[in-house]
């Protein structure tokens, strides 16, 4: 069987640490299998701007485009054409929703349901299930955060476990360092017995953290989220922030290659309830509109585990 | 800076000096030696190339062949700091100024040396300011921003540089044209005494009295060639203009008996604060109206005024016999009113357009009736004017911003003739005009007049307004202090109206 | 005519000369860059731009410049789709009045306060830049329009079926550039748009109405952002108030400069500013087909921008010295 | 020194009477915008803007303008932050010297490139505008910087704990001001960057050093983006190639424009742009206080851009009457 196929991941833009973790699994997932790898990006996450890019794989006749689609729709014809030259095309962190047609497969770190009572939940624990709280989104169309925030609103609505736990606000920080802070210090000063904040985007979690380290009131307003433990780390060690949530990006990448390797050399077929068996992850299910996920749940990160991350 | 060296040795001795402009030959082989401690004139008609030669001293221009010598040392100018070096200082025919900048720092600008982190004098500056404005007899504040000074004062910071900058070789380019007999008078007091000092002069005019008053030798260009040099005592008046536009002048005579129709222009208590007061005159058709007095009278204003650049106050204007309030130029055009104003560097031009559309630019029904263009219309029209006004240029598509001062003028008066205006207001029109199209000028205008034209003409030349005026008002500090018929009309009687009550010159408002 | 006509001739000569030793470069390196196929691929990419740079070029020309360009195609996009979503049973073509009438309105804006507050148009634009893009948000809830919003006959304007070698989208933006051409060239109103970029302040002076030509050039401006909004959503197949026009007014100033457009105004020509375009066409064209990762494709644009201008300028100061001194201090 | 100073009064008044009416506004619907804890919220947000501005300004005093700040600022960032990443060694001070020294080049780059080529700057420093991001995409592989890289006393310049009131990060702005108002009013290359841009076609005749200057300004610029940049990441922990400075310039050259400066060169002064960039800054420390929706916040930033020039034409227009025709043609 043929192990040396060419595998590229187009991230949703460059200089996103996040996709840096991402490509490191399919890096080392590729030193395995021994495939080839390659990772581009647009320079901004602009929904048209990935576009040249699907064309020119293709016409470099890659055997495999990973995507992390910026538009759900934007990219259906230049999808639709590498398909039609048996390029194998995955949809890997983030899915083209209601355009699943047009991609094989989807590849997603966890079950994104539970994303929002596990942030809930982490939030409750921190604060003794009592309070007001608030939310610091991303952008204000972001499809992945807003699915999120529906989750956790109803979640904290219709579970009595979290009856005194008020959700206050939603501000969005536009995944900018500045407007996230200037959202957070607007927030500190609008509901001055606020005790937490869930920021559920790696650049708003941090930047609110920030906020609550230079005003040093770590211990009357907690700081949670979903946050990349690279940049999480300081404020775990300073106890600026307890604890945090994510899944592990390195996983995606890695699934997706050795996913890709076997649907080529058709060990594996690419159908809704087939099972098989990944190294490190052990058994995978593709579920429904093959979508697959690396983890059940979302990986809680602390004082006591943070420095056994390396992304 | 007195030079030790022989006295004979000319200053400045140029040979062979030649100039091309994109293929246009402008000057052409010209020798010519400076003596140290001389008054020297440069003559010659528009486009004759004065300024060039000038502009080739001061190192603004480099010449595309020919060789300067400085006290009989080969020297290369290579630029206006290097000429400043040399100490050569040139007053451009198109006053320079920094508008955002006090005239006290325009005065010192470029002269001071040291650190670039050196500190600013702003005190002594200021103090130095003061004394050359006083030399001049300039009664300006030194601390007002250049913005907005009437180019006469503009013109007097430029002089008050020169001196303060203490050069062997100080040349001006037409520096005279707009300013005051007073002001006039004190500028030759002080040519003079540099002369006296030893430093040479060079003058560049188009007035000959003022060329005789004050040079020592004149030297005369035409079409780029060094025609002649002389001594001014050696040549008459005669012999000066045939040199310089190679044919005798037809003196100008105002025709008699253009009948003077009814009142096509009535303007009544006009006033605006600030910069004139209660003027009331009426023009009627055929008739030439002179508008005289000092510059800063507030004649320009009034202009502005009644064209609607800048609407007066209060005041009513009567065209034809209907009262009209003209709130913009575009309006004041439809009633039939012309406006050629006076500094065309500023509001003249369009630089970067060509001739033909800088003279169409007035008349665009003309040259676009159903609002698309028709260029043979167009062309017809310019090259029309350019040969009726003899505008030197090499194509009519040449961007304006290449004429010769002068032919700049002829190609703006071309664009309102062409309007065919029933009221027209000339400023200064003549201002940096040789005598030779002066006298065509005089001329045209006189025929308008005679075509029932009513023509308001603001001139600070009181012969101009002596041949040419049926009646001359006459400004002072913004307001009317005299309406002359032609017959009174003298030199005195104009002045005596025009000098200020409060003997002071008048100044920026 | 020789003098001036020399002088254009030159100045698109330089940008004439980047484009081909540009395209000559990249088909070396990769042949399939000349194809026929290939080049369909930059006229699809250009349309936008160059309808745009037309309304661009006459503003800058009028020494303004309009910096919401992106703001207003992404807001006039969004309120036809809108329009579009709410309304299914409106006819695709009735969105192309929509969409350049919302245009002129947000142009008109622009030049009015320009004119009424004598605000330099540069800050302006900049202001309403955030504000129309704000606006766009508002309307729509920050929320995308989806294709299936988007009518078929309207995205089948920008699909090249075989049928026709040229898709509509590529037509109209020829005939936009031909109207530009003999507007500017040969109509009263385009020859004071000149004028008024030449010598403002002698503009009024002249009776050329002032207040008139830069409402005009302002409201064509927008108005061709609005026919580049609906035609984004045609080519696109979406429109999204964060992304669609955003970074747009970058690409169009840099082509209407790149063509020879004077930034101090009453210089430029059609003919530059659709060379210019192309020339932008090309890069972004080519620099995916020469497998040049995302993290050097700005780098290089920036250089096409600098080196375009420099050749352009050192192949017109050749033989038009008589004005160098005058640029010179432009400059 | 009455004339031009009465002038110069009435235009920071125009922003001055700005200011105070939109802190008023906000201040009565929330009161604790006034307080005191807010004030230290809006100083922490100003100082990176208010030192590119102190650039931009002379930039834009001497008719140019340079739009490049964002991107050298990231530039600049990135490089300092890769260094303590390979060097963690390397005293964090030393990032000082090295930030500044590299935005300096880079402007230095954008002032050559305009005078050898006489090029306008607005487009030359479009080009570095896209150029600098690229590099630094190159220069970072694309990689962010993150916090455990960035030494922590530099961070700390930006924490304001409680044993002094004002952070460093403050003070550098506030002495970065003192010395461009003592550059720009009492020092001859100052006022040569205002000659210059009163007059650029005048100033080589004057024997101003034309290049030297324009040089002098660009450098500058950059210097400061690069002390705007290594604080950055003093300010924000880390650095990231495209985020860092992204849309920076716009800010900018909005607060420098706000403040007074004429774009048309040769007006301006500190004491405008600081309460330009103040300006700017109770603005976006106000929409989240007042709880405003991200949707409509751009639009409000352009709107703010707008009203506080209308207010501040319109105050200074009152007793200026002399030069309107003047300004009017500039507008
Ligand atoms: N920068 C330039 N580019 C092209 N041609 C020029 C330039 N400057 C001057 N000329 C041409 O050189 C010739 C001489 O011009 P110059 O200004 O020296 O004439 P002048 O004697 O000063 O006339 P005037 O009395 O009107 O000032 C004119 O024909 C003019 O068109
Ligand atoms: N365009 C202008 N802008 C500002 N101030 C002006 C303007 N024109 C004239 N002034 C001011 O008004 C005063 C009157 O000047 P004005 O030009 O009206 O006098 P004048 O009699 O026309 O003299 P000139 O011979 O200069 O035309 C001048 O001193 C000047 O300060
Ligand atoms: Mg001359
Ligand atoms: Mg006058």
């Amino acid at each position: 069987a043929a192990h040396d196929f060419k595998i590229v991941y187009i991230g949703k833009n460059t200089g996103n640490p996040y996709f840096d973790s991402i490509t490191g699994g399919f890096q080392d997932a590729c030193k395995q299998i021994g495939c080839q790898f390659e990772f581009v990006a647009p320079a901004t996450a602009e929904a048209t701007s990935q576009i040249p890019l699907i064309d020119a794989q293709v016409q470099k006749g890659v055997n495999v485009i990973a995507i992390a689609p910026n538009s759900p729709d934007a990219m259906n014809q230049a999808l639709d054409a590498a398909r039609a030259k048996g390029i194998l095309v995955l949809a890997v962190n983030g899915d083209l929703v209601g355009n699943e047609s047009h991609r094989d497969a989807n590849i997603l770190p966890v079950d994104f349901t539970k994303t929002g009572p596990n942030q809930v939940e982490l939030m409750g624990s921190l604060i003794g299930y009592k309070g007001d709280i608030a939310i610091l989104s991303a952008t204000t169309e972001a499809p992945d955060q807003n699915t999120w925030i529906a989750a956790m609103k109803k979640t904290l609505a219709e579970d009595a476990k979290y009856k005194d736990m008020h959700l206050v606000a939603t501000v969005y920080g536009d995944d900018q360092p500045e407007k996230s802070t200037t959202e957070m210090e607007g927030l500190l000063s609008n509901y001055p017995n606020l005790v937490g904040v869930i920021a559920p985007t790696t650049v708003g979690v941090a930047a609110a953290a920030q906020v609550v380290q230079q005003r040093g009131i770590a211990d009357k307003v907690h700081v949670t989220g979903l946050g990349l433990p690279s940049e999480m780390r300081d404020f775990i060690k300073d106890g600026t922030v307890k604890a945090f949530q994510l899944w592990s990006p390195y996983n995606e990448g890695w699934l997706a290659a050795y996913f890709a390797d076997g649907v080529l050399n058709g060990t594996i077929k690419n159908e809704v309830g087939q099972k098989f068996d990944v190294p490190n992850l052990g058994s995978i299910t593709i579920g429904d509109k093959n979508v697959m996920n690396t983890q059940a749940e979302l990986t809680t990160f602390d004082a006591s585990n943070i420095d056994n991350f390396n992304f | 800076m007195t030079d030790a060296s022989a006295p004979d040795l000319p200053l400045i001795s140029a040979r062979g000096i030649s100039k091309s402009f994109a293929a246009i030959e402008v000057l052409r082989d010209v020798d010519l030696d400076l003596r140290r401690g001389e008054i020297h004139a440069l003559l010659g008609e528009n486009g004759a190339g004065k300024s060039t030669f000038a502009k080739i001293l001061a190192g603004v221009h480099r010449p595309s062949r020919g060789t300067l010598a400085l006290n009989g040392e080969p020297v290369e100018i290579h630029t206006p700091i290097a000429a400043q070096r040399l100490g050569i200082t040139l007053i451009h025919q198109e006053p320079i100024s920094f508008p955002d900048l006090s005239v006290a720092e325009n005065l010192v600008l470029g002269r001071t040396r040291g650190s670039p982190l050196a500190p600013v004098p702003w005190i002594e500056m200021a103090r130095e300011a003061r004394r050359l404005m006083d030399l001049l007899g300039v009664k300006i504040d030194v601390n007002r921003p250049m913005r907005g000074l009437s180019i006469a004062d503009q013109q007097m910071v430029e002089i008050a540089r020169a001196l303060a900058s203490d050069s062997r070789l100080i040349i001006m380019d037409e520096p005279t044209a707009p300013l005051t007999p007073k002001e006039v008078e004190t500028l030759f007091g002080i040519a003079r005494r540099l002369r006296n000092e030893g430093r040479t002069i060079v003058f560049i005019s188009h007035r000959l009295e003022e060329v005789r008053q004050l040079c020592d030798r004149v030297t005369i260009f035409r079409d780029g060639n060094k025609i002649a040099t002389d001594d001014i005592a050696n040549l008459s008046d005669g012999d000066i203009i045939r040199l310089m536009i190679g044919r005798p002048l037809r003196e100008y005579m105002k025709k008699q008996g253009t009948t003077i129709g009814e009142v096509a222009l009535k303007v009544e208590h006009l006033s605006s604060p600030g910069l004139f007061s209660d003027i009331s005159f009426e023009l009627r058709k055929g008739e030439i109206v002179g508008l005289g007095g000092l510059v800063g009278a507030g004649r320009t204003d009034v202009a502005r005024a009644i064209f609607g650049v800048a609407p007066a106050q209060s005041g009513t204007i009567t065209i034809d016999g209907k009262a009209v309030t003209i709130a913009s130029p575009s309006q004041a055009i439809g009633l039939g009113l012309a406006y050629v104003s006076e500094d065309r560097a500023i509001s003249g031009i369009f630089r970067t357009l060509s001739v033909e559309e800088n003279i169409t630019a007035a008349v665009p029904r003309q040259i676009a009736p159903q609002g698309v263009i028709r260029r043979a219309i167009a062309r017809t029209l310019a090259s029309d004017s350019v040969r009726k006004l003899r505008i030197r240029l090499a194509s009519l598509r040449q961007p304006i911003g290449e004429l010769s001062g002068g032919n700049q003028q002829k190609a703006i008066l071309a664009r309102w003739l062409l309007t065919d205006p029933s009221v027209l207001i000339l400023d200064e029109p003549t201002r940096g005009i040789d005598i030779g199209v002066k006298a065509e000028f005089y001329e045209m205008i006189g025929d308008l007049a005679a075509g029932g034209h009513a023509i308001l003409l603001i001139s600070s030349e009181l012969p101009e307004l002596l041949a040419l005026c049926d009646r001359v008002l006459v400004m002072s500090e913004g307001r009317l202090t005299a309406d002359i018929p032609r017959a009174e009309a003298t030199q005195e009687s104009i002045m005596r109206a025009a000098v200020p009550r409060s003997s002071k010159t008048a100044v920026a408002a | 005519m020789n003098a001036l006509r020399a002088i254009l001739l030159r100045r698109e000569m330089g940008i004439f000369v980047a484009i081909i030793v540009f395209c000559a470069i990249v088909g070396i390196l990769k042949p399939r860059f000349l194809e026929l196929d290939n080049l369909r691929v930059i006229l699809l990419l250009v349309p936008l731009i160059m309808i745009a740079a037309m309304g661009e070029m006459l503003v800058v020309i009028a020494r303004h410049v309009d910096l919401s360009v992106g703001s207003t195609l992404g807001f006039a996009a969004m309120m036809t789709a809108l329009m579009f979503k709410l309304h299914p049973e409106i006819p695709f073509y009735l969105g192309f009045p929509v969409a350049i009438g919302i245009g002129a309105v947000l142009g008109l804006i622009n030049g009015i306060t320009v004119i009424v507050f004598r605000l330099p148009a540069i800050i302006v634009t900049l202001g309403t830049l955030y504000l129309y893009r704000g606006l766009t948000f508002i309307a729509s809830g920050a929320r995308q329009i989806d294709r299936q919003f988007i009518p078929s006959p309207l995205k089948a304007m920008s699909a090249n079926s075989p049928s026709y070698w040229l898709p509509w989208i590529v037509i109209i933006a020829v005939v936009v550039v031909l109207l530009a051409y003999w507007f500017a060239n040969h109509t009263r109103l385009g020859r004071q748009v000149y004028a008024l970029g030449s010598n403002p302040a002698a503009a009024p002076l002249r009776g050329i109405p002032v207040t008139a030509v830069t409402l005009a050039v302002f409201a064509i401006s927008g108005a061709l952002a609005g026919l580049a909004g609906i035609l984004y959503a045609s080519r696109w197949g979406f429109v999204n108030p964060s992304n669609t026009g955003w970074g747009f007014e970058f690409q169009v100033i840099a082509a209407v400069v790149i063509g020879g457009v004077s930034i101090n105004g009453g210089v430029g020509s059609v003919l530059g500013v659709v060379l210019g375009v192309l020339l932008l066409g090309c890069v972004s064209a080519a620099l995916p087909l020469l497998g040049i990762p995302g993290t050097v494709q700005s780098a290089i644009f920036g250089l096409v921008i600098i080196v375009a201008l420099v050749i352009d300028q050192t192949v017109r100061e050749r033989g038009v010295q008589a004005l160098t001194t005058t640029r010179g201090a432009r400059a």
